[in-house]
This record gives C-alpha cells, structure tokens and sequence, in this order.
C-alpha cells in the first residue's frame, strides 16, 4: 500500500474535489448507518429484552415479569432513564400475582484472567441469595470456567444467608472458602483448582451485597406489588 | 461500579491481557515489522504514540457521541480519527525523517489498519474506563504491544542465524514463537486479582 | 501489505478471479492478511464461520463500492474514503449480526468492529476495487472473502475439535474425552495457525520438488 | 431527526478529516519522483549489485537521474531492458551478454591432491590452509564456493569436482568471481570462445605430475595462431579479443588441451594432438 | 573459568594446553648439517617480498646479500650457505602461493664461513644507524609473526616508550627454542637489549619468562651485566602469554588499545630469540642465516632444537630428523597457532619456531562438529574477551560485516584458545580467519570505490 | 618414507577433548539421582510418568531426524535430558498419554521448529510443560502425596488412563506446599521441603539432592555457576524484604527457596546453555530475573507457582541481554550500547 503522497499532483484533482468526495461518503455513510440502525433497533432492543429476562429468571425462579432500576450514588433506588449510568443495576422480579419475588443484582470484579459480570438473585424476604448466573468472564475454560457449570458451586447460591442487622449493615460478609470447609450458610463453598475464580466470585458478591442488600432490604418492604415508587412512603423497619 | 486501580489497569492491558498474545490486536505489524529490533522498537514507539492520542481522542468522541445519543457513529468515528492521525504522523515522519520513514516503509499507513489501536479505543469505551483510566490502559497497551514486539524481534533476530528447517521458516516460526509467548504470558493471569 | 500481483497478472479469465482467493492466492494462508479476527476468532467452528462470512460480506459490499466510485474519489484521499465504506457497512453488519443472535454477537464481542480495520479488505479495495470493473471486483471480493472463511473455517474446525472435543458444537467423542484446552486458548490460536502454515509449506515443498 | 443528525455528525468529521488531509497534501507534501516506484517494479529484485549499485531500488534511482543506462542491469531479460529503456526514454546501452568462465579444468580425474583438507567445506576457508592441499597452487579447489553464492543456479559442481556454469542462467553478476579464493572466474563476452583453461605460471612437463591439463607454456597455440591473437605473458597464453578469435587453429596442437574452444553450451572442445586423459574417474578430493 | 582470578600478573582469560615441553628442553641447541639445495622465497616477512640482485648461476658466500629490501616494510635476504644459485624462479611457500625465489646449491666442501659487514659500534651508534642495521641485518620477528623488526622498533612520532619488553614466554606447547636461546645465548640477549633500548629510547627492559622455564629466568639473572636497565620478571602460566598485548597487560596491567599497537602504552615488545639475534649479528654486521627451531611432535625420531639454515627444505629437515611411518599432520610453529603444512618442498623461512610431525593417533580425528550449545567456554578462554560463539554462528552464516562492526572481529588474533576449548568442536579460528579475510577485502575495495 | 599424503587442518591442532555429548551426559549423570529419589517418594508411578517422557523425547527426535533426513541426534543425550526433565516437573500420578504427548511437543516446537539444538530459543522440556500445563489444566495441577505405604505396590489408576481419556483421579490428592500456603495460608517447615516430605512435581521435591547434582556439574566446570546463584539469591533477597515488611501476609524467603521447583528450574532448566545468555553480566541479569518474576508470579498472580513461566520469560528476553550486555572487549572503552 503506497501512500497518497506518493504520486504527484493530478491535473483536476483541486482542493474541492477531494472535500466533495469525501463530504459525498461521508453523507452516503451516515444514511447507510442510519438506515440500518433503525431497521434493526426494534428486533435488537427486543432480542437483549429477552436475553435479559432469560437471566433474571434464572436467578429469581418464578419471576412472571421484571422492571430495571438503578442504585444511585446517595444509596438511592431509582428508576433508569435511558442513558443513565447508575451504581448499581438491578431488576426487580414479579411473579404472575405481581408479587416481588426478589430482586436480581448486576455486579462485577476482576477475576482470574479478565473482568467477571455475574447477576445474583436477591429474596429479601427470606434475606438470602436464591440464585447465580455469570453474565460474561473470560476464565480459564476448563478450569476457572467451572464457576459457571459446577453444580455444586452454583448450590452455594441457592440460599446464602446476607441477612442485615437491626442497623441496616450487613451481618456477615459473604466469603468463599476452601473446597468442602463450609460451615456458615454466609460462606461459599470454593472450587479447588478454581480457586481464584470461585474467591473472586465470593468477593464480587461480597462486596456488592455490603452495599445492595441493605438498601433493598430497606425499601423491600414497601415495594409490594406494581406500584410506582415515587408513592411509596418513607418508614423505618 | 468500577474499582480497578490504574496500576491494574495498566498491567492487564500490557502483561495478562497483552494486545498482541491475549487478544490477538496488531498481529499484521506484529508479524510484518519484527524482525529486527530496531525496527520494532520505532513500531512500538510509533504505536504508543498514536494509541495515547487516539485513545483520548476516542473518549471524546464517546462522551460527545453520548451526549447527541449516536452510538451507531461510533465506530466510524474512531476510524476517522485514527485514520487522520495516523496521517498526519506519517506525513510528519516523512517530512521530518525520510531515512525513518524508510525504515517503517510500508508500515505506517498500516498503523490505520491496526487493530490494537482500534481495539484500544473500543475496549476503553466498553469497559466503560474514564479519560484517566482510558489513557493508562492505552499506555498500557501500548507497551504490552511494544514488550511482545521486542521478544519476538529478538528472538527472530536470533533465529536468523539458525538452521531453521525449510518448512518452518518464515510465518510459521513468528507464530510458533508468538505462541509460546502466549503461553508465558498466561503465567501473569490474576495478576492484580488479589 | 503484500507487494499486489494481481494486476500484473495478465488477462485472468474470470473463474481464475473467482478461484485464486480460495488457494492460490489465499487471504490467510498465502498473502497471511487479516491476521487477527483469524486467530481471534477461530476457537470454534461455529463462530469462525460467522466471522468468516461477516467479513466476506464487508469485503463484497465494500469492493463493489469502491469499484463503482473508483472515477469518483482522487487519489490523495483514497484510503480515507476507502476506510469511510468499509467502517459504513461494518456497522451496518455489527447491527445486523446484533439483530440475528445476541450470542453469536457476544462470542464475537468487539471483533465484529475491528473487521473494519481487517487489511484485507482494505488491501483488495486498493489493489483491486480501485482499479477494475465491479464485476470482476464483485468475484475478486466472493473469491477472497471464501478464501478467507475456509481459512477461517480450518482453524476453527481444529480448534473446536481438539479443544472441545465437538465440532459445530455436536461432540464428535464419547463422553470422558480430554479436551485441549490450550487450543481455544490464544496460544492454540497461533499454534494451529502456524501448524496449518506448516502443512502447506510442506505441501508446496513437495509440489517445487515433483 | 437522527438521520439529520448523523448526517451532520459525520458530514462535520468527514469535513474536517478532508480538511487535514488537504492541508497535509500541501504543506506536508515530498515530491519523489513516481517512476523510481515504476522502474524498480520493472526491475527483477534480485539485489545482486551486478549494475554498480547496491541494490535494485538505488539502481532505479539512478537510471531515473539517468546516471546508469538499463543495460548494466545483466539479470534482466532484454525485453525487461528494452521496456525500461522505453519507458525512460533513454538508450539501452546495452552490452553483450557475458557470462562467467572458470580458468580450470583440473577435476579430480586429472589433478591430484598433495593434501587432505580437513575443515570447513568451502574454498576459501581450504585456501587459507596452505593453499587447501590441490596440487596445483592455481587450481580449483573444488568445495564449491561459487556454486553456494550464485543466487541463478548457474553453477553446478560437476562429479570431477569442477564448476560447471549453465550459460543460460548466467546473468554475469559477478558474485562466481568475488567468491573465488584462486581468482579463477572471469567474465567473458559470450562471443568469446577461445579460451584458456589453466592459471598456473611455470614453465614446462613438471606441473603435469599434478595436472594433466595444464598448460606448460609450450607456446604452439601462440605460433600458430594468426597474426598477434596470442601471446605469451607469464608462461601463459593471453588471447587478443580484439583481434579475429573466431579460430579454432591456435587449440589444435595444444599437448594438453589447456587452451580450448568453447561450443554454444559452454562445452570445451579441445584439440586434436591434446593428449588424451589416463586416469579415469575421479579421486578422493579429500574427506568431508 | 577461574573463580578466583584476580588478574595479578596476569591477563584475563587464557587456557591451560599441555605443555609438551619436557623432550626438548633439556636438549641443547645442535647445528643442522647444511642442506644441498637451499630453496629460498622472497617472501619470507610481512610487507613486500625483497628483490633478488643475483643472477642465475653466480656464486656467493654465505652472508652474501641475495635480495635487497624493497622501501621501509621489506628486508633484506642473505645467502644462507655458500653456494652457486642454481635457478631463480617461484618457489612454494607455505601459504600455498607461488613466491618468487632462489634455489642456491650448496658447495659440498666449504667451510661456510660467514661474510662480514659493517659493524655496529653497541655504545657510539645512533638509534637511526642501530635500526638501519637491524634492517641491513634482514632481520624479522622470530616469534613467528614475520613482522619486519625495524619498524616495529620505530617509535612514530608524538610517542614515547618507556619501558621495552623481551618476550621470553614461549607459550605455545612443544616449542622450546626461547628456552635453550635463553639457557645459550645469554651475552647474545643483554647485547641484543643493549641495542634495543637505545634504538627505542627506553628507560628500562623487562624480560617476562612463564614460569615453567625457571631455570633460564634464574640464569639470566645471574648474568645480567652490570649498568643496564633490565629485570626479569616471572610469570605464572598460561596461553597466550606470549602475545603481545596479553604480556603488556600482565608485566604493566595496561591495556593496548584495541586495534592499536604496544608503543601506545608506551611499550614495545620483542621477541627474545629476536633479540638474542640481533646481539649476536649486529656487532659482526652480518645478515640473519639460521635461526634456531625446535623439532619435535610424536611422530619425531630426533626430537631436538636445532640451528638450521633459512631455506632448508622442510623433506631434507624430516629425513634428517627421521619420523614416523605414520606421519599425518605437519606444522610449522607451534601447535595452537602454527600451519599445517601441505607441501614438503616449502622450506624453512625466518619466521618458523618449530617443526611439529603429528602422526594418526595424536590427531585428534576431526570429531564430530555439533551446532553450538553457547555453553560460553569460549568466552571464558578468549584473551580478548571477543564473544567467540556469537561470532562463530555468524561466521557460519557469512555475516562478516556484522562480526567486524559489532563484534570487533578485526582484533582477534586466532591464537585459538576458543577452539581449543570448544566441545561442540567448531573450527571457530578457521571461521574468524576466513572472515577476516573477506572484511579487509572488502575494506580494501571500498577504500578504492572512495579513492576513485 | 613420505609417500603418504599429508592432512592439512585448520590451527589450532590440539584441543581439549571435552565434547559437547561428554557436558550432556554428565547432566545426565547429576539428573539420576533426582530421579532416583523421585522414584523412592511416589514409587512406580513418577518411574513410569518419568520414562515414558523420555521415550517419548527420544523418540520424536529420532522421527523427526528421519523425517528431515538427517543424521540422527539422539546421541547427543539432549533430547534424553529434555526427556528427564520434563518428566521431573509432571506431577507423579499424571496420565502417560499427557506425558507422551509433553514430550512430543517438547521436541517438536520446542527445538526442532527452531532447527534442533544449540538452536533452541525456549528450554524444550519447559516449552513442552507450558503446553501441557495450558492443555491439562486440571491433570498437571492434581498431585500426590508422598512416601504412600502401597506405592511399591500399586499403579495409580490415572496413570493409565486411554489416550485422550480424561484421567479420573483417586481420592487422595495432595496439595503443594506452595498451593497450600497460595489458597489457604499454610506454610510447611523448611525441613520438610529441603528433603522432599510433601507433595509436588516427580523431581522437584528434594532441593537437597537437586543442589547436589548442581554442585556436581559446577564443580566439573560444565555448568555456569552464576545462573543458579543468581536465581536463588534473587528470589532469596525479594522475598525476604517482602517477609521483613510484612511477615504476616508474606512467607518466609527460606520457604520461597526450597518449595516448589525453584530449586529444580535453578539447577537444572534455568541452565540450559542454549536458552541461556552467554556473558558473565548477562547470566546473573538472567538469573535475577528469573528469580525476580518467579517470586513477583508466586505472590501477585492467581497462580501458585512461576518457574516455569520466568524461565520461559527470560528464555526470550536473553537475546536482548546477549545485545546489550556485551564483555567489554579487551583494549576498548566500556560503552553502553543502545538498542
């Protein structure tokens, strides 16, 4: 590839003729891109929809229906705008009689070999964690992976205590321990020959849920059913 | 949400996650430019370069972009940017060196089509990294891709005095290098984890 | 990047335009041109192949119109405009294969957008596109860009195979086989790059000595 | 609306992009003359050096400053040279194909060894010890050098251990020459078929112990030749080019085939007295 | 690699090959019988080949001048024996070149007394005169090198030397010749350093003697006349001592800079069988006729040190001597640095030390040659503190420019220390010989494109 | 008398009469009785791993001398060593096959891409762990403990798993003092590890008898001394600043040395001539490294041990020290050369 520079000056080829060509892709660009982002956007926002649900049931067993919303900076729930870029995401999960059955937390960390995005199941009822889906990492297949197959991992999630204190801190910490070493319902039960992933998934969880569950924990309560959380009234537990 | 500290920024984008041997960015210069290592070191200098300014670039754009609610532009955008520096540094080279410019030869205008550069830029945005945070990972890119460029200039500078057999030569050998050095670098995995 | 034969190959009919991709002249294995999705891409069958055809439809779509405005556009901003096309229709193929699967569009992940800086494309729009009629590009582009998914397809065909123990994601091995996992793992990427160079070295070796 | 508004987005990047390069275009701008790219791409890339030049992109460099003419270039086909030439404007000047001649016919079949060689395999390293144990002090040492470097396949080592040049695939670029430890290539104007295959300077029978084919400065080829074709310098017979060579008398007489006559092929035809060769088949040139 | 190598008196680097030493060094210096035919090659020294001035057929004297020097680097050749020159023409050398040359017949019945000269008054001559002489004396190196010792002896302009060294380091194993000269000739070697210093100028003269040869340090000592400057000092064993910038940095702990010369560091360095040469002829006038050569090697009947003729045929000096049927291998000089000879109708010339007859069992059988391991012994022999694996590879690949720009081949000397010390068994000098060669050609060609 | 030709060589005529088979076997020599040892610790099963990587190193080079038509090398005794090493650093109860193919790979991309010995950039039986440490990740990370009652008597069953099979382990598995102390914070006593009472590699777990075959090679000069030293005294030094700054979190530098297969990768990899730097400055840079990024991999990375990956690191970086650590050449100033 020789650069343009190369060849000398062509008779014709002005100044306005080069910002006439490339105006002229330029333009034809935008509308091809355009065009096509919009032609796809429905199915797009729809196909993500549904890759979404799909996750937030899987860790809330029984969810009929979501809504998304956000934890601000001040520890504030909020509902998402588009383009808002929360603390925190989570989605609440209602079954078919619109009962919240809990609230599914986006969380993530630096794990073995890349960042790991993970979604946890939150019952704040029960104040457990009733389940677990990686959202993407890039772990050792194989090995690190098994934090996204290992049954016997993926049953540490199926009701890890975080219960909240009368002050509205966390009790425990979730931590992962060593393979077969658990002996606290806060604790994960690690992988050996995983053991970095499955730490890493144990302070991912921890540290989101420091932060998330009392705020869920707090607002739990009052967030039965559909409505708007605008009318919902401020009251201590 | 993020809590990444700018030294494991820099380490994950120049050692784990090396651009050249993790995810495989800049792999036609990689395997056009190293065989000498003065010549890949004026690369990877060059690369750096263009990275950090393109990467600030990049965010940019991507906060503008945000702003007017366009992220189908971004791709295009970043090309164009990357595309009209690397221009310009070229012609500049040129201009300022020619016996430089000889040396990276074909090379520079390929600097437009390197994907690390790109990648840097895609990367940064979809982890969501601050302009801070963008400009440490593109640095840290930048001397990942740089570090990989020298072993293996090395290693192929070395190679040339061998008696490497007919059908392993040339292409073949880079990438079986390349490999093993992708092997070494998975021993920095987690690095930064704990 | 590679010093271009094809037009200085005299008078090539036009199957030859179309065929030279697939071996002669292939992408991956011969000219060793777009390096990255090729190795990146490749840990399985499934999405090599995507990726291959993802390409390949860039390449069709953007030699066909670079052909058609090679009168158009001056030289001195030829690779710029040619850069403009084809990150114009990546993008549209970005949100195309967004559009198809959101899997496939995740194990892609950001590949799909640094197609547009794929020197392939950009290396048969100068060398080729600029100078022929869109007819023979729009072949040059269908032979290229098969060439450049059968590369494609080889490499992940052995990766996924080796690595997975399955091709197109349907296991080929009774249950307890050992994968290699090295081989979805970059260094297997270069490893059966190198290992496929190998093979043709050896089968051109042979062909020079008979 | 959004369409407007990519369009503006990009309309205003595009713009700015043609700007810079228009910019760049001028003010940036290195004029280098575009046939120097044409001509070195017409050029065959082999990097010899037979022009004078260091190599093909400096050769075109010249010949576009018109300081060298495409004739020196000796890989090119004519057609390659007739095109540069035309495509410059300049003339040819071209020269007459040479091609490279080894001044040695001793092979193992009619040279001895006086010494076995043990080392590296290559003349120029037996040349340092002791002269590489040939009998001959002038003669070929036979490890091939010449046909290591010639980058055209023209030299093939033949069973006697002698340099073979493929005349065709000679291009006369010199390298046969440099390589050789005992100056024993030349190159020669394809015309040029009279030639003297020995090197060796004495006088007289005694060098036959060690080459049956050596010249022994007799002198016949010089009487017999017409006019002043040969002459005798330093107990060997130089030919005069520049007179009538095309002769095949001065070779008839020679006892011991030393000065011969060299057919299409490069094939040496030797004279009718030349005494034929006793031992037959080669000898041992030495362990390796 | 020694790990407690302080560098005291000494140089770095270095090996330790057998000494061999031990037939011959009892062995007093013996004359050899003159040979019937002396073949001697006008270039018998470094620099230009001297110019025969007799004709075919002419009688001359022994110590009749033959040949005369050819400008400032060239010396004179004298008629080893009496005799009738019988021929001129090329004579073989050990180079494997043709050298012009003279055959001169010995008369059978002379008394080969010796011709005369011009003396040189040791106390009264001046410097020019001392080096004319050494000049007129057709006198060279005799360590081996050839190099005209007038010129070396020259102090150029701007430089001083301040101390001269005598070289009596005889490192190469076999080789006892400086032994027995020491041990003979000692009068021979304080005349000779009588000349030296004046023709140099310098304050004071160090003979540096290893210590394997005790006896002659000892010895000398004893009779060191009174009034001159000179010490004696020993030195622990290694090769190559004898080289001399290894036995500057040993006796001074100065360094030569690289590719320069002793008188840099103010040195000069001669031979002491040199020396002893030039005290024994330069108070008669005389022109350099014999020189003293040890014969010896396993495949020797008469081992020995012998004073033998310049020009004597190296086949009259074997069958003399007698060897061994088995007689493979030939060198002249010494085993590390010496040439194996291919021809044995060169003859003796100047420079040659000793004869060694190697017979098949004694030559290493080329052993296998591995690739390199970079196993680094080479480096930890070489004197130079050259990387000699690096430069070998390169050699193999024929980058020579390479090894003269970055790897400073230029200033190895081929002593052989890598060689001898390489397990993969890599003809490393050979390789460094060969691209030395090319270097200066091309060094030389390129002087002449600029010179055009 | 003289009708005989004379041979004419090169000088210098006489050598040492050290070859490079001689270096090799006696590597081989100091390698036995690790091997010995390792044998003793896990009985038959670290015997079979270990020959059957040699076999299979020997093996592939002979192949692939055939193949490329030349002379065999594998007399040289290098693919032997590749072989013995290689089988040093499997865990004991790996499955043949793997270990097979280890050695295969070892010799295949290890050396001969590269044009067979001396031409080696990468130490092949690393190159061959490397592969097999990224292919298996589970198997190569399953140990073993120790001095078991019935390892005279019985074979464990992974050992013999099918070619391609995943091995199915048995129930006891050890953990290395390093994963140990890595995952789980426990240290073991520095007695231990000097004379091989845990668990780890076939050949890594007595750095008594590693040191001594070291001590072997040096003291017959066949071995760069410095490249061993410089390792251990690296590793030595960083790890014991960090214990100083803070003893509760790092390990103490005594365990750092004699656990995992520093002392073996030292003695016995770091050294490989070929892969090594060749100048005296440049063997201790290269072993500083070594030490440095082994200790760095150990304590900041997810994984527990790094020697294997530094060696590999500084494998490829030597070159670059070889550039620009050079011998001051004997009367010319010290300069430092740029890159």
């Amino acid at each position: 590839m020789r650069t343009t520079a190369h060849t000398p000056k062509q008779e014709g080829t002005s100044s306005a003729k080069m910002l006439r060509a490339m105006l002229g892709i330029g333009i034809l660009s935008a509308f091809l891109i355009v065009s096509a982002f919009e032609l796809t956007l429905p199915r797009v926002e729809k196909l993500k929809a549904e890759a979404l649900e799909k996750a937030v049931f899987n860790v809330l067993p029984g969810t009929e229906s979501t809504r998304s919303f956000g934890i601000n900076s001040q520890g504030k729930i909020i509902e998402i705008a588009k383009g808002d870029t929360p603390e925190y995401t989570l989605y609440a999960g209602y079954d078919k009689d619109e009962k919240l059955v809990g609230y599914a937390v986006e969380a993530s960390g630096q794990g073995y070999a890349d960042l790991i995005r993970i979604l946890y199941g939150y019952n704040p009822k029960e104040q457990v964690l009733i389940g677990f889906q990686v959202l993407e990492s890039k772990e050792t297949p194989g090995l690190g992976d098994k934090i996204e197959k290992e049954e016997r991992f993926l049953e540490n999630f199926k009701a890890l205590d975080v219960r909240v204190t009368s002050e509205g801190l966390l009790r425990n910490k979730v931590i992962t321990v060593k393979q077969g070493e658990k002996q606290n319902a806060w604790e994960i039960d690690g992988i050996t020959g995983a053991t970095i992933s499955s730490r890493a998934i144990g302070n991912i969880i921890g540290s989101s849920t420091t932060e998330v569950v009392p705020v869920l924990r707090r607002h739990s309560l009052k967030m039965d059913g559909a409505k708007p959380l605008e009318k919902q009234a401020e009251s201590n537990e | 949400m993020n809590t990444e500290s700018l030294g494991t920024i820099f380490l994950n984008a120049a050692l784990v996650n090396n651009f050249v041997l993790a995810y495989f960015l800049g792999i036609c210069p990689f395997l056009g430019v190293s065989g000498a290592v003065k010549t890949a070191s004026k690369m990877g200098m060059a690369v750096m370069f263009v990275m950090v300014i393109s990467s600030m670039c990049a965010f940019g754009i991507h906060t503008f972009l945000a702003a007017i609610n366009a992220p189908y532009l971004q791709l295009i955008s970043y090309i164009v940017v990357i595309a009209s520096t690397v221009q310009l540094v070229e012609m500049f080279i040129k201009k300022m060196s020619p016996s430089l410019f000889r040396s990276l030869g074909i090379f520079l205008p390929l600097i437009t089509t390197n994907c690390a550069i790109l990648g840097v830029a895609l990367f940064q945005t979809n982890k969501g990294y601050g302009f801070i945070e963008s400009v440490v990972y593109a640095l840290g890119a930048g001397a990942g891709f740089t570090l990989a460029l020298l072993l293996i200039a090395g290693l192929r500078e070395q190679l040339n005095f061998a008696d490497v057999p007919q059908i392993s030569k040339g292409t073949a050998l880079t990438l079986f290098i390349a490999g093993i050095l992708s092997l070494c670098f998975m021993g920095f995995a987690g690095l930064g984890a704990q | 990047m590679s010093r271009e034969t094809t037009s200085s190959v005299p008078k090539a009919t036009t199957t030859d335009e179309f065929i030279k991709g697939l071996w002669r002249e292939n992408p991956v294995f011969v000219q060793v041109l777009g390096m990255c999705p090729v190795l990146a891409v490749s840990n399985t069958a499934e999405n090599a192949l995507a990726m291959g055809l993802a390409t390949a439809f860039v390449l069709l779509m953007s030699n066909i119109l670079v052909s058609l405005l090679r009168d158009f556009i001056p030289k001195q901003v030829r690779i710029a405009s040619y850069i403009l096309i084809i990150a114009t229709f990546v993008t549209v193929t970005d949100y195309a294969i967004q559009a198809i699967s959101v899997e496939l569009y995740k194990s892609l992940g950001a590949f799909i957008s640094l197609i547009v800086v794929n020197c392939l494309i950009l290396s048969r729009a100068e060398a080729f596109a600029s100078k022929n009629t869109v007819w023979k590009s729009t072949l040059d582009a269908l032979g290229m860009g098969a060439g450049f998914t059968f590369a494609l397809f080889c490499l992940g065909a052995v990766r996924e195979i080796l690595g997975n123990g399955s091709i197109f994601e349907w296991a080929l091995f009774p249950e307890g086989f050992q994968n290699w996992i090295v081989m979805i793992l970059p260094a297997g990427g270069f490893f059966t790059l190198a290992g496929w160079l190998l093979i043709i070295n050896v089968i051109q070796t042979r062909k020079v000595k008979s | 609306m959004s369409v407007l508004g990519a369009i503006a987005v990009l309309g205003g990047l595009t713009f700015l992009l043609a700007i810079i390069l228009i910019i760049a275009n001028k003010k940036l701008y290195v004029y280098e003359d575009p046939r120097i790219d044409t001509v070195e791409d017409m050029l065959p890339h082999a990097n010899c050096g037979a022009c004078g030049y260091p190599g093909c992109r400096p050769f075109a460099e010249a010949l576009v400053l018109q300081k060298s003419l495409p004739g020196k270039c000796s890989v090119s086909s004519d057609d390659g040279r007739k095109a540069i030439a035309e495509f410059l404007g300049v003339a040819l000047g071209a020269e007459e194909k040479q091609v490279a001649r080894l001044a040695c016919a001793g092979g193992t079949n009619v040279a001895i060894n006086r010494a076995r060689y043990n080392g590296i395999q290559s003349c120029q390293a037996a040349a340092l010890i002791s002269g590489g144990g040939k009998g001959c002090f002038w003669g070929c040492l036979g490890h091939g050098d010449c046909e290591v470097v010639c980058d055209f396949d023209a030299i093939t080592m033949d069973e006697h251990g002698l340099p073979v040049v493929d005349v065709d695939k000679c291009t006369a670029c010199g390298d046969c020459v440099e390589a050789c430890p005992k100056d024993l290539f030349s190159l020669q104007p394809i015309s040029h078929r009279l030639w003297v295959a020995c090197k060796n300077l004495e006088h007289g029978n005694a060098i036959l112990e060690d080459c049956q084919v050596a010249c022994t400065a007799c002198g016949k080829c010089a009487m017999d030749a017409p006019g002043e074709l040969i002459a005798m310098k330093h107990n060997l017979p130089v030919v005069n080019y520049a007179e009538n060579h095309n002769t095949q008398i001065p070779i008839q007489r020679c006892p011991t085939g030393a000065i011969v006559w060299l057919d299409d092929n490069g094939v040496a035809i030797k004279g009718k007295e030349s005494a034929p060769i006793i031992r037959k088949g080669s000898r041992s040139m030495g362990s390796s | 690699m020694a790990l407690f190598n302080f560098h005291k008196n000494t140089f770095k680097n270095g090996i330790h090959p057998p000494e061999s030493k031990d037939e011959t060094r009892g062995l007093p210096i013996r004359q050899f019988p003159f040979p019937p035919v002396i073949i001697l090659p006008m270039a018998q020294h470094i620099g230009t080949p001297s110019e025969i001035v007799v004709r075919e057929g002419q009688e001359v004297l022994r110590g009749a001048l033959l040949a005369k020097a050819v400008g400032y680097l060239s010396v004179p050749m004298h008629a080893p024996v009496s005799g009738i020159i019988r021929k001129i023409g090329n004579v073989p050398t050990i180079s494997g070149k043709m050298s012009p040359g003279i055959y001169l017949e010995t008369f059978p019945f002379s008394t080969q007394e010796v011709l005369e000269g011009k003396p040189i008054d040791p106390d009264n001559a001046s410097a020019e005169e001392i080096l004319q002489g050494i000049q007129d004396a057709g006198i060279v190196g005799l360590g081996g090198a050839a190099f005209p010792t007038h010129v070396k002896l020259k102090v150029p302009e701007g430089k001083k030397c301040e101390t001269l060294i005598i070289n009596g380091i005889e490192c190469e194993p076999y080789l006892t010749t400086d032994h027995r000269v020491m041990l003979e000739q000692e009068s021979d070697i304080f005349m000779g350093i009588k000349y030296l210093l004046k023709a140099t100028g310098a304050e004071k003269a160090i003979i540096g003697i290893e210590a394997n040869k005790q006896d002659a340090a000892d010895h000398l000592g004893r009779h060191i006349p009174e009034n001159l400057p000179v010490s004696i000092k020993v030195l622990p064993v290694k090769y190559p001592q004898g080289a001399e910038k290894m036995l500057v940095t040993s006796l001074l702990q100065k360094e030569v800079p690289s590719q320069g010369f002793p008188i840099e560091v103010g040195v000069v360095v001669v031979n002491i069988a040199t020396t002893a040469e030039i005290g024994r002829l330069l108070p008669h006038g005389r022109g350099i006729q014999e020189r003293v050569i040890t014969i010896a090697g396993p495949g020797v009947k008469k081992k020995g040190n012998y004073r033998i003729p310049v020009g004597t045929p190296l086949r009259f000096v074997l069958e003399h001597v007698g060897v061994d049927e088995d007689i493979k291998e030939v060198y002249m000089g010494g085993p590390m640095m010496g040439v194996a000879v291919s021809n044995l109708d060169i003859s003796i010339v100047k420079g040659t030390s000793g004869i060694l007859v190697f017979t098949g069992k004694d030559v290493g059988a080329s052993d296998k040659i591995y690739p390199c391991i970079k196993c680094g012994a080479c480096l930890d022999a070489c004197p130079i503190l050259l990387n000699p694996s690096k430069l070998g590879v390169l050699a193999k690949f024929e980058a020579y420019d390479e090894m003269a720009r970055d790897f400073h081949l230029m200033d190895c000397f081929e002593c052989g220390s890598c060689t001898y010390v390489c397990p993969s068994h890599i003809p490393l000098v050979q390789y460094f010989r060969l691209a030395k060669r090319v270097v200066r050609k091309r060094q030389a060609e390129k002087k002449e494109e600029v010179n055009v | 008398m003289f009708k005989k030709t004379l041979d004419i060589s090169s000088s210098p005529h006489i050598y040492k009469g050290r070859s490079t088979d001689d270096i090799m076997k006696n590597v081989v020599w100091a390698l036995l009785p690790v091997v010995g040892f390792s044998v003793y610790s896990f009985g038959w099963n670290a015997l079979l791993v270990i020959a059957t990587a040699t076999l299979a190193c020997v093996m592939t080079e002979h192949v692939l001398c055939k193949l490329s038509k030349k002379e065999t090398t594998v007399q040289d005794y290098s693919a032997l060593i590749t072989g013995l090493l290689l089988g040093l650093t499997l865990p004991p109860i790996f499955p043949l096959w793997m270990a097979f193919v280890g050695g295969v790979i070892g010799i295949a991309l290890g050396k001969y891409v590269f044009g067979g010995l001396g031409y080696n950039v990468f130490n092949p039986a690393l190159v061959g762990r490397a592969v097999l440490q990224a292919a298996f990740p589970v198997a190569i990370t399953t140990w073993h403990p120790a001095f078991l009652a019935d390892r005279f008597t019985t074979v464990s069953g992974s050992v013999f798993t099918w070619p391609f099979m995943q091995p199915q382990f048995d129930a006891i598995s050890g953990a290395t003092p390093l994963s140990a102390f890595k995952f789980d914070g426990i240290t073991t006593s520095t007695a231990e590890l000097a004379f091989g009472q845990i668990s780890g590699s076939a050949g890594e777990t007595c750095a008594v008898l590693i040191a001594l075959g070291g001590l072997y090679l040096i003291a017959r000069n066949m071995m760069s001394w410095r490249i061993p030293v410089a390792v251990l005294v690296s590793a030595f030094l960083l790890s014991g600043l960090l214990y100083l700054i803070n003893s509760q979190v790092y390990p103490s530098p005594f365990f750092m040395l004699f656990s995992g297969g520093l002392m073996l990768g030292a003695v016995f990899m770091a050294t490989d001539m070929v892969s090594s730097p060749i100048t005296p400055m440049g063997l201790w840079v290269y072993g500083g490294i070594i030490g440095i990024l082994t200790i760095v991999i150990r304590i900041w990375s997810g994984l527990p041990e790094g020697v294997m990956y530094s060696i590999l690191l500084a494998n490829a970086i030597s070159p670059h020290i070889d550039t620009v650590i050079r011998n001051r050449v004997y009367g010319t100033q010290r300069k430092v050369k740029a890159i």
